[in-house]
């Protein structure tokens, strides 16, 4: 078994190497106008001028583009510790290593043929190969944001491409084997993100709001259908076809410091995440992080006071989790609904996530062990429901107006294109897991689970002499 | 009186807690040890080298109990903490010569429960 | 008791939710042409020209102002841990609750009313409401920085509104009730920090920068007043209005990492903080961003070598509260001092605060659990006072020259302001505790402090299986 | 000894506090038009203007170095977790210190004289004074970077200086005595790090880009001569000289989260290390974003890779060092090189870096206690080479091509750099070592050793109550 | 010769630490345990999961003296652990039969102190 | 049989556990305590408060054994554990009335190894 993936392995390996070569002996061949770039001002200038971007413009938006891609970069690393301190003190390094470990996996993934698939052009379903490589993206502006480079545009979006799965990886956490999570991450990527965001976001998306032709034009500003209900509703599907964990009743956060580091990073980085999501430096980025802000804190207040009331004491990781729900609802509307609704939003997703977390999941019996599903799929598509009710023209032009601004067509769609992305992302990640079922096993051997997934999949302990001043080893 | 001494796996704790509870043995001190026996260890590996583990992660149990309760006490923690594979544990009885309750300065078998 | 608060936090959130609704209600009839952004570029421009800001000066300054502000956000996770670290293990999530929450807790209330108290116009000591749920802050730059939306403004203060109260808890650290704790925090906020801001910042403050008929104009650059000597003072009252803590002697920090990383996180914060303070990107902002770094390392290495000559080790926790106390005393002068000066600023106060934290507090008895008062009462208190001695106008010709530029004026303007400022946090400080006594018990009993915060406040254990492989429950 | 060494400091902050209150009068009898900045918009437009940039250019390329600027000084203290991570327990502060410290004393060195040394002009070998001080470091921007204030440039290349030693502790980790690493690392920084510095960036250095005269120009993009060459062998040196530790055996790395931290601390860094490097935001920095990220990535998975062949499962202690190792071999070529050669470049170096960590280490005996040459020194030199095969002025019309684009000569030079770097960092090192040791003991006793760094060095207890639910004191 | 065990709160030690140190008792291994017995545990709350905990934290102290230190060893323990509240521990005496001095190899009362 | 309780210093454990080994005893019980005895303590600075730490960190090893395998027992540990500076630790030997193994239910000598 273990030969048999170390051989697949190397035929992978193999195989990419031998495409970078490929692409790497193209490029030679070629020249790349796009790549150009310059370090003089003189050069600097009359090449943006030359794009109908005036430099300082372009300075100013790129500046401000790369700070909120860093922002979503760091995202990965926080969602790492947010999971890991809610793990089992045997299972924190497998469980940081789901989010990290993306991070290099989807890279190269979007470099070779995920940005293309997304982003490209093509059809209304996905986009083609033009951008195979990241041929013809550089520094040059794209379609999508005309005062930036490319290039920024594609890492932006990668950033958003790479936290997806991991997001899913709280629903499998403590035990699914490692070999397994890699295959599915990097199938799940290509056959389910990339098309959903390639309709939402794309130029010829089928439900972009770029698309004049769509068929319809959902609000997504940035993310709650392409990332949160896509991952929410993958993460329930896991946890039912994966199973529960064995001794899921003593399953508590090992480290709640770490989950509170981790969800004070996702805030930090979700201002870029959603703030960056204009595309560009100005009044919608910013209003964009006002709303996120304020619906963070709204769901903190609103998750702390629920459990205030039923249980009699406000929790740490109660408040963390309301965060982090309140950063998911808000995600689609951020630029298209006032302050206020965003606290509305936030004050109401967190007793609806409350609800699903310490209810519905014990009365269902899926063992959706960080709650990937419940905070993710459930905040994701309340998310996503409340901007065709918030949603307002006044905020933002180039949006659509919701219900309560006498639009409820754009509820309608609101509903519909949630409801299609969480169908099509159950659909695909069934077909995906049963595909990778037939390749490796997908679950731990019990004896494994129990020993701890840090020791059995990586061969590592977390803390090896944390318990005592010397290695017990 | 005696004391008796459990060395069980993690894993168990839970299951022999309420066998205990069960038992009406209501009192214990648990504490996590190392345990070193026929269980094979394993390996981990920090940049290349190689790290053979064999000290493995178990609870150790001490109940001290009148000498009429070694028996079920005994009986609860085997049938509890048994899966049959290498790496149960052990049960060690050892004699108790005195007992006092902090609290209340009693001592022999009423300072026990 | 708890039925009571509960019904209490019942009545808040249901007045919170009439307010929304109330002002989304208003909202939602008027137009609100403040609020418009468009992402075209040519719509942007315009906007931008008819406000008066060539649109690329806005995107670069905009970038700048967002960078600065997510750090300064990231400073409150880092006080968490920077005090977290340094209480004992049962008191951790306590006492790093007490920094999260507040971003939560602040940020509604800065959106509802904080922010028009603070920078409304109205008066010489406080603002009125015409900033009431943030109507009529939008794209359109304010008064305050000429060259970025007003919402960014509003949120980099916002930033600020919720580091200050945080960095009180500091001095009640592992006693005071959760829901006290929430109550006076609020209440201060109100009525301390917000008056103080606006006397300092506010264009009609009395004691203002930018206010030409101010009753004098004290130099605050980045808040050396309004931030810590506020917070310093207030903390002192605190620590004696509720006594010494039962296990006093045995308290050592539990995890210096965690103060390591808090205080990396604070000076990587701070750079936001101070450089951000001149409002715009350019060489003010970058010198303040020099000054700060500076004083930041010269203290960090007096405090060592204080500790060096006095117990013959430097530690670990000293070098990294020698690094705080650094950045508290340059907060005022960032951008009015040369670096020099700084690096002057930064030796010295070092010494003062290790004679306070070491000495003072001992002698006085006085239970500053974390050293609120000896860190930022003090560094802050003489970073204000050494202002008024090293500023000069040719760092920046909109300050003013202190006593070594011929202007003695200055240095009693400075005693002055952080005089008054710390007297009437203390007096305002005292009143709030004793409302705050009459409603709820202030002080955990006995029994809860010994037993701990973390699960008699919240019902949670910070790491439950640290100390074993397994969940010992 | 301790008394010896107490009053070596006494003297040493004495010399320094007169040099400030020197180099402070100097400061105050000369107007320093250069430090000139204004608020106002006109001002700040009249300013740049003068100095022939234009004001919102400047606006948007201050933003991007800025943010580029704190993203490397978080790397230091990344650095510190992930060093700290890798050591025991008994070890953790004094590991994190080894880096934190340098934030400090780096500063104050670089202020006073440390950036004249590099970046002052004087000779191909080193710069002289007409920075000291900062004197002349202003708003005004610089020759090396035209659109940002010559005060930002110069606290960019800080957060250089400063990681680089930090980078050399990794090597005698465990072992070194507080006192002698201090010394050794002002020397160090002011005999090796600035010198180079100035050879390979200097606009006079005798292998610099910027100077049309040099014996032979090098590229460098973002410092893998300058950083990575000089601190790897620096710390090969050490290694040797100090010998191995007393325990080597049972060394294992005590909390691999914080090493996870760490590296996630460092790639997000390594944005703004290499990103930045391009001194001004546009398509040559976002391009060595991209480059960062996918070498990154590559270098993460082929070291997974190769774990998982030769042990059958890989680690995220493994993940975590390839990444780190992928970033250290894109570093001299990140503006110069594709996308796919990132990718190749980052792909090969880990097996590189693999075997010099996991046998020629082991075979060669030296104690490169976390592999500071293993990682930086190889990986360092690997990638300096490959910038000399790959680089492309398609890339960067300023560059060079390298031999795969038909100029071999490149290779011979990139090899001549490295090498001559490397001999001399070796030379030097050991000089300034037997310097160090004639002054102080280099290396703790053994007992010290046992008992741990952090209390024999520091006095303190890293986690003192972590296996207990109190303070066992 | 006795071992001397004593189970106590963990914010009794310093106390405890100091009763024996006044009573000439220098010598002991603390180590840090759970225990469960008469007095109530607490629950914790994780997303809406209530979990009970019946193990508290408690102090184990060992200590090994001969036999007429016996009873100075358990006033001191008694004295300075004694809080009034259920949860303050228990005493256990039990026999040793031989003690070594590891440096020197000494055993007996000798090797004790 | 015999409970063999070591409390030795923890940079000693890897070469106890080899001369163990090499006497054939491979079974034990290790944990981590803190001990108090001869060996000088030190000072840890806390914002100029200063703290005397008394508790040095020690390994506790039990080890039970049939009454003809102490000797070898102690015999390893003390050759191994001997630094001949203060602070090496001591040995105790305590009497062991029964053994079970939990996944057997074996008693006695049997259920030691
Ligand atoms: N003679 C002994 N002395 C001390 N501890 C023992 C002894 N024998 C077993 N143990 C403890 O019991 C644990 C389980 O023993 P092991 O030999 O692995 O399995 P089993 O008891 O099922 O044969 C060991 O890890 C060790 O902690
Ligand atoms: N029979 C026993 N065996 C082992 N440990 C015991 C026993 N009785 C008490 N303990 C320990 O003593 C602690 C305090 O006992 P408890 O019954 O709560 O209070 P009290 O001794 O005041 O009646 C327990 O938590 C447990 O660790
Ligand atoms: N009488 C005792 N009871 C319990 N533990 C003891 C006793 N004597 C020694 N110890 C343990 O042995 C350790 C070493 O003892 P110490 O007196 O410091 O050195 P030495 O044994 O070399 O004289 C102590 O830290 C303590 O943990």
């Amino acid at each position: 078994m273990k030969r048999k993936f170390s051989i697949g392995l190397l035929l992978f390996l193999f195989i990419c190497m031998s495409f970078s070569f490929a692409a790497f002996a193209t490029e030679k061949g070629t020249s790349l106008p796009d790549t150009f770039t310059a370090q003089s001002d003189e050069a600097k200038i009359a090449f943006r001028d030359a794009v109908g971007v005036t430099s300082a413009q372009s300075a100013g938006d790129t500046a401000f583009m790369f700070a909120s891609t860093v922002l979503v970069f760091i995202m990965t690393p926080g969602l790492a510790f947010f999971y890991g301190g809610m793990v089992r003190r045997k299972n924190v390094l497998n469980t940081m290593m789901n989010s990290f470990v993306l991070m290099a996996v989807i890279s190269i993934q979007w470099l070779f043929f995920g940005y293309s698939i997304a982003f490209g052009t093509g059809g209304p379903l996905f986009g083609v190969g033009q951008y195979l490589g990241f041929s013809g993206v550089g520094a040059a502006p794209s379609v999508y944001a005309g005062t930036v480079p490319h290039t920024l545009f594609a890492l932006f979006q990668l950033m958003f491409a790479i936290i997806t799965p991991a997001l899913i990886s709280g629903a499998f956490a403590e035990r699914m084997k490692f070999s397994a999570f890699l295959l599915f991450s990097v199938l799940w990527a290509t056959l389910v993100y990339d098309p959903i965001a390639h309709w939402v976001w794309g130029v010829d998306g089928w439900m972009s709001l770029l698309n004049p032709n769509a068929a319809f034009q959902a609000l997504d500003f940035a993310g709650g259908t392409v990332v949160h209900i896509s991952s929410g509703f993958a993460g329930l599907v896991l946890a039912l076809m994966l199973g529960k964990r064995k001794e899921k009743s003593t399953a508590i956060p090992h480290n709640i410091p770490f989950v509170l580091l981790g969800a004070a990073l996702l805030w930090f980085g979700w201002f870029g995440f959603n703030g960056g999501s204009a595309l560009s430096s100005g009044g919608l980025a910013i209003h964009a992080f006002l709303t996120t802000n304020m619906a963070a804190a709204a769901a903190t207040l609103s998750w702390m006071f629920v459990e205030w009331i039923k249980t009699g004491k406000p929790t740490v990781l109660g408040a963390a989790t309301g965060a982090v729900v309140g950063l998911v609802a808000i995600t689609p509307g951020a630029g298209f609904v006032t302050p206020v609704a965003a606290v509305i939003i936030g004050a109401l997703v967190s007793p609806l996530c409350y609800f699903a977390v310490s209810y519905l999941k014990h009365k269902l019996g899926y063992d959706d062990a960080l709650d990937a599903f419940g905070c993710h799929g459930v905040g994701g598509f309340f998310g996503a429901v409340m901007t065709g009710v918030f949603a307002t023209t006044t905020v933002n032009p180039f949006g659509k107006d919701g219900l309560l601004y006498g639009n409820p067509e754009q509820f309608l769609i609101q509903l519909a294109a949630a409801s299609i992305t969480a169908a099509f992302s159950v659909v695909m990640t069934f077909l995906i897991m049963k595909a990778v079922g037939l390749v490796v096993k997908t679950r731990v051997a019990e004896k494994d689970e129990m020993q701890g997934m840090d020791i059995t999949q990586h061969g590592e302990d977390a803390y090896p002499d944390f318990s005592s001043d010397q290695s017990i080893a | 009186m005696k004391m008796v001494i459990a060395i069980i796996r993690p894993e168990s704790l839970d299951n022999v807690k309420q066998a205990l509870f069960n038992a009406e043995i209501h009192k214990m001190t648990v504490s996590p040890v190392r345990g070193c026996g026929q269980q094979k260890g394993y390996t981990e590996n920090y940049r290349g080298s190689i790290k053979t583990i064999n000290l493995l992660p178990k609870i150790r149990i001490e109940i001290v109990v009148n000498d009429s309760f070694v028996k079920p006490t005994i009986d609860a923690i085997i049938s509890s903490a048994r899966s049959g594979n290498i790496g149960d544990g052990k049960i060690f009885v050892m004699p108790v010569e005195e007992v006092y309750r902090i609290r209340t300065g009693e001592t022999g078998s009423e300072a026990i429960g």
